[in-house]
């Protein structure tokens, strides 16, 4: 068995594993019941999208598609600043 | 060649370059007045070559960015229609441009307000010369996101922001709504270009079209068969760019953020969006019904006979709207805005009539009043600049003490209501002609209106006139503004007293070429043929 | 859990309409003539851009006019928010002076800024200046750039950021430098008798003019949100004092 | 082997649609920010899975990004709850 | 099976369109219709992108991966449209322009009328035009 | 040594998916903020930057993805130092706001942050 197949092998474990996670990631969501809590779900959603989407790179052979990873990361991270910041003090620039 | 792909260029380029040239001139009115002023200008001379050039040629021009050939890249074509409307646009541009100096002299921030200015007219501009339906929606946007800015620019009175706030939600919906219909015409057609989806529409009828190109790539890009079924797409693609059209001129039932957002911007911008944007949506919905989908057959033609009725129905209801709302207004700006509903009616119902008459019609009307409109709304500026106040009665007794002032505002309520000697009349009486040989109502909703916009304008002229004065103040005339409704004044009686010849000279060919969509094509395959050999 | 009921009615509409419409749709395997000749031709064959990125050979290439009337869309609506904000000399002073209580995060949040700032500028420019070759380009590039004042504006504060000589005129005059640039490479085939946004004979290297357009792009971008969250970040108590309304 | 891709499809699609739906029903401002970040996130791997990379970057960096950074400014500059 | 999956994505967006705008034309508030409008756009981006695709495996983006003769004949077999995605990225950075100007908009309107709910703003703008007279 | 970076890879990736699958379980049934905030932590670093550097091994190690792999790796890596970085000072924010707001209901045995009101 080839280094490939046993790749693909890999991924019909992983994938539902990962669709499964942002199902439920995507309930705690919906479930609040408070912001921060809606946020920590956006977070590790992006986050682990943002490894999801390094995985199926692979999957798809294709380099070009990674660096959406990167991004996704960079903004998560700024999302969740700017909410700490509004719950914090009411001017989000001072 | 390079006037016609320049013509829209040369203002975005001011636009680009003023917020940096204002900080190194640190703000100096009089200098951002003369940039403004040379921008334009220069837009006005190149739209001016522009329309020599489409007149003195049989064909329409085309111009090729970066040399890609029709349906590869972007072109612009331009045909008589819009080479006229162009140079209208820029000369009215430039004519504002001096005017709004003295208008906005109490307000800060008049380098931003030159650079939208000059970025709505780049936008208006490529809007016109365009000839792809997807540089179209950018430059819809780019026309829409200046106006939307300008509408705001009084930022302290709480009714422009909302007003333009309305106005933008609105618009983006409608633009949406147009890049939708877009993707349906891409995925059915597999084009975005006018000139090839008019020949992809009329693919039986344009076989006489010979490609004489040795390259195989480009012959099977202009022979590929529709993707979908066409009647379908185009019924959903037409439907959607149609509201998206509505949105942007002002049709009835979207029509609530007009009477709101032309009162509320600077009058010098009420001009320009009621004389020039508004025409946006009649000038894409004349390329999309007369050019694309003119002389359509079997069940295509059932779809645009259903739009057609559509249309003229809208229309007809947005005359008869506008003229009994201009009855009821106190505020002298929201009167002309709802005046400006009231022409657009009539303009959809002559679009919608379908034949070369109605199209004739349309473009002389278009002209008309876009001078006309502009005229009202800039003498009215005067009025309002002098008291301050929108309010009718705040203006009462103002007439005698500015001649000239008065003078342009009679001309132009006389000429919009359609008294002989002047332009709108003889429009109106072409409106008049095209729409009884279709219905002899619509004929009936025309002059209904119109009377009823007599009674509103004489109204407001009685008060400016022989009403009594509130209180009195000091007034005179700005001499640069006087001059520029003059001239307005003056060009409304000229073109009255040489319609016919105007007619003759520039409308009926500018309309003959609009139909006739196989010129449109040839101009496209020949210069597609001419540079691959 | 209530909200979800027409929720799930809309889902089952949608299954049971499908199920219905299935029939009659035919999966799409083939690209449009025009797709196939985009993808044949961009880097091969005889109409190429030289550019093995597909969709930034479009956008900057082919279809070149949308996207620069589409940079001045977003010129424009930043020009139309400053117009919304102005401020005269006097009022902009008195919006960078600090007020007196300012809310900064804690110093774990600072450091981890400071660390990703700096990564941010290397995969922004990695991302831009690329764009000929990989996904990314310009626009892309630049708003991964524009994290990088946004995170010090929410982490520290914008004045902050103005201590360190970044203020909205300053950002104004870069975007400005990037939009005449853009410009400037749009119009220099004219002078060599091409049209306007001729790539292939006048720039005749890998890529073309794509990478100034990208660079220019970058830089306008970048500069241009920057200018958006400087003037969103003057706090509500200033702003209303220079307006002259309420309280 | 597509579709594995279509059911990814689905799946992101669905979210997305319910979650536009939690946003706009939702009272709380800040928590219909969160629910709309949530509907980007998922279009944006949509995207992904439509083989756009481009639209990815570029998507990602407005939708959650830009969109959700300008929309709390906003937010704490009117206020945090809509009343109906 | 494909077909019918296929079917339910693009009447799933189709729905979120409907949804999006009632939420533009019915929710009081101003940042909500801000939001609804957003969503609006995104979703009509979504469904021409999906217009692009191809259904066939393997597929790939439209990115030539190396610069060989070989690898543009597998190339142009598998890649997806280009030309939405190239119109799609247009539109997008469109819809970010307008929306940020609109939510400049609605925080000018709340300074100078203390409110974002379209209700009392009509009251507002009502009693602001009766005080003119 | 391709053949042990590819398995070092895949068996990362595989802790990552269960990491993630529990830390999504984890997140959906803890009772309170507080304490979701671990098992945030499980699918964030379990779940994302242990997945991230395992395809970066992966990625070097598989011979069939041709050039690219190198690309692929690299980017990979990146993105794990980023969502390190990135993940737990986001929880760390998220934390200190939802303490500083007092959002969340909790009943301390004892709270040292208490000194940090002011």
């Amino acid at each position: 068995m080839s280094l490939e197949n046993v790749f693909f092998l890999l991924m019909k474990f992983v994938i539902p594993l990962y669709l499964l996670a942002f199902v439920i990631y995507a309930i705690r969501a919906f479930k609040g019941p408070t912001i921060v809590d809606i946020i920590l779900a956006v977070d590790c959603l992006s986050f682990d999208i943002a490894a999801f989407m390094a995985i199926l790179a692979v999957y798809f052979k294709s380099a070009f598609l990674i660096s959406g990873a990167i991004t996704l990361a960079l903004w998560a991270y700024l999302l969740d600043i700017y909410v700490a910041k509004h719950l914090v003090s009411k001017e989000v620039g001072a | 060649m390079d006037v016609i792909g320049l013509t829209p260029i040369i203002p975005i380029l001011f636009a680009f370059a003023l917020p940096l040239t204002s900080i190194l001139i640190k703000g100096n009115r009089k200098l951002i007045q003369a940039y403004a002023l040379t921008g334009t200008g220069l837009t006005l001379v190149s739209s001016f070559k522009l329309f020599q050039l489409a007149y003195a040629s049989e064909n329409p021009l085309v111009y090729t960015f970066g040399k890609w050939i029709a349906p590869i890249g972007i072109v612009y074509e331009v045909d008589k229609l819009s080479a006229l409307i162009a140079l209208i646009t820029a000369a009215l541009m430039f004519l504002i441009a001096i005017y709004s100096y003295r208008y906005l002299e109490h307000d800060e921030g008049l380098e931003w307000y030159y650079t939208l200015y000059l970025g709505l007219e780049s936008g208006l501009l490529g809007v016109l010369l365009t000839g792809d339906a997807f540089n179209l929606f950018v430059m819809i946007e780019v026309t829409s996101i200046a106006a939307y800015a300008l509408v705001m620019f009084y930022r302290d009175r709480g009714d422009s922001v909302t007003a333009g706030f309305k106005y933008g939600l609105i618009g983006a919906i409608g633009t949406t709504m147009y890049f939708i219909a877009l993707g349906i015409l891409y995925g059915a057609f597999g084009t975005v270009n006018f000139a090839h989806l008019a020949m992809k529409i009329h693919l039986p009828a344009a076989s006489f079209i010979k490609v004489s190109s040795g390259y195989v790539t480009l012959d099977v890009l202009l022979k590929a068969e529709p993707t979908w079924n066409i009647i379908l797409a185009s019924g959903v693609a037409l439907a959607l760019a149609t509201w998206a059209f509505l949105i942007k001129a002002a049709i009835v039932p979207n029509h609530f953020w007009l009477p709101e957002a032309h009162p509320a911007a600077p009058s010098p911008i009420s001009a320009i969006l009621s004389g020039l944007v508004v025409n946006v949506g009649v000038y894409a919905m004349i390329r999309f019904l007369y050019t694309v989908y003119s002389d359509v057959s079997g069940e295509l033609a059932h779809v645009v006979n259903v739009l057609s009725a559509v249309v003229i129905a809208l229309g007809a209801v947005s005359a008869l709207f506008g003229a009994f709302m201009m009855t009821i207004q106190k505020d002298v700006k929201r009167l002309i805005a709802y005046s400006t509903i009231m022409h657009m009616g009539y303009l959809f119902m002559a679009v919608g009539v379908g034949s070369s008459l109605g199209l004739q019609a349309a473009v002389f009307h278009l002209i008309n009043h876009a001078v006309a409109k502009a005229l009202l709304f800039l003498a009215a500026g005067i009025f309002i600049h002098a008291v301050g106040s929108r309010n009718v009665e705040n203006l009462a007794g103002l007439g005698r003490k500015m001649p000239i002032a008065t003078f342009s505002l009679a001309i132009a309520t006389l000429s919009l209501v359609g008294v002989p000697p002047f332009n709108v009349f003889f429009s109106k009486l072409a409106l008049f002609n095209a729409l009884i040989e279709e219905n002899f109502g619509l004929a009936l909703v025309l002059v209904i209106s119109s009377a009823i916009a007599l009674f509103a304008y004489m109204k407001v002229f009685y008060i400016i006139w022989f009403g009594k004065p509130r209180k009195e103040i000091e007034v005179k005339e700005p001499m640069s503004m006087s001059l520029v409704v003059l001239v307005l004044a003056l060009t409304c009686l000229a073109i009255g007293l040489l319609a016919p010849v105007i007619l003759d000279k520039f409308i009926a060919p500018a309309a003959e070429q609009t139909v006739n969509y196989q010129v449109y094509i040839k101009a496209i395959l020949e210069l597609a043929s001419k540079t691959l050999s | 859990m209530k909200k979800l009921i027409p929720i799930t009615i809309i889902i089952l509409i949608i299954f049971g309409l499908a199920y219905v419409m299935s029939g009659k749709i035919e999966p799409q395997e083939n690209v449009r003539a025009l797709g196939k000749f985009y993808l044949e031709n961009s880097y091969f064959g005889d109409y190429s851009a030289k550019s093995p990125e597909v969709v930034t050979a479009i956008l900057w290439d082919y279809r070149g006019v949308d996207t620069l009337f589409e940079t001045s869309v977003f010129f424009l609506a930043i020009i139309g928010s400053l117009t919304l904000f102005r401020l005269n000399k006097k009022q902009e002073k008195e919006a960078k002076e600090r007020i007196e209580k300012v809310e900064e995060l804690t110093l774990v949040i600072k450091t981890v800024t400071k660390v990703i700032v700096a990564m941010i500028l290397a995969v922004s420019a990695s991302i831009a200046l690329h764009g000929h070759l990989t996904p990314g380009g310009g626009f892309q590039g630049g708003s991964a750039l524009a994290v990088a004042p946004l995170l010090i504006i929410a982490a520290y504060s914008k004045y902050a950021l103005e201590k360190q000589g970044l203020d909205k005129t300053r950002a104004l005059i870069l975007r400005s430098i990037g939009l005449i640039g853009i410009a400037l490479i749009a119009l220099l085939p004219l002078t060599k008798g091409g049209f306007i946004m001729q790539n292939q004979p006048i720039f005749p290297w890998l890529g073309g003019s794509l990478i100034f357009y990208n660079f220019f792009e970058y830089l306008a971008v970048g500069a241009g949100f920057t200018a958006v969250f400087l003037l969103l970040a003057i706090p509500e108590k200033v702003f209303k004092k220079i307006l002259g309304v309420g309280e | 082997m597509i579709e594995i891709h279509l059911l990814m499809l689905l799946i992101t699609v669905l979210i997305g649609l319910i979650f536009s739906y939690l946003a706009i029903i939702e009272k709380d401002l800040l928590k219909a920010i969160g629910y709309s970040a949530i509907q980007a996130i998922a279009y944006a791997i949509a995207f992904y899975i439509l083989m756009a990379p481009d639209i990815v970057l570029a998507y990602i960096a407005i939708a959650v990004g830009i969109y959700s950074a300008l929309l709390v400014f906003v937010v704490s500059k009117t206020g945090r709850y809509e009343v109906v | 099976m494909i077909a019918f999956i296929w079917s339910v994505i693009i009447l799933t967006l189709i729905a979120t369109i409907m949804i999006s705008l009632y939420g533009i034309s019915r929710r009081p508030n101003l940042v909500k219709k801000l939001i609804a409008l957003t969503i609006f756009g995104d979703t009509a981006n979504l469904l021409v992108v999906l217009l692009g695709y191809r259904l066939i495996y393997p597929v790939a983006p439209p990115i030539l991966p190396s610069l060989s003769k070989e690898a543009l004949q597998t190339f142009v077999k598998t890649a997806v449209d280009p030309l939405p995605q190239a119109l799609v990225i247009t539109a997008v950075v469109i819809g970010m322009a307008v929306n940020v100007l609109i939510a400049f908009a609605i925080v000018q309107i709340h300074r100078l009328y203390g409110t974002v709910d379209t209700r009392e703003l009509s009251k507002k703008l009502i009693q602001v035009e009766g005080g003119e007279q | 040594m391709n053949e042990l970076l590819f398995y070092i890879g895949a068996i990362m990736i595989i802790i990552g998916g269960i990491c993630d699958l529990f830390g999504a379980l984890g997140l959906l049934k803890f009772p309170n903020f507080y304490i979701r905030l671990h098992a945030a932590t499980v699918g964030t670093i379990g779940g994302a930057v242990v997945p991230l550097f395992g395809v970066g091994f992966l990625a070097l190690g598989s011979d069939f993805l041709g050039g690219m792999k190198y690309a692929i790796a690299g980017a990979s890596f990146v993105t794990g130092i980023i969502v390190l970085l990135a993940a737990s000072a986001g929880a760390h924010a998220l934390a200190y706001a939802a303490h500083k707001s007092k959002l969340v209901k909790w009943e301390p045995k004892c709270d040292h942050l208490e000194g940090d009101e002011k």
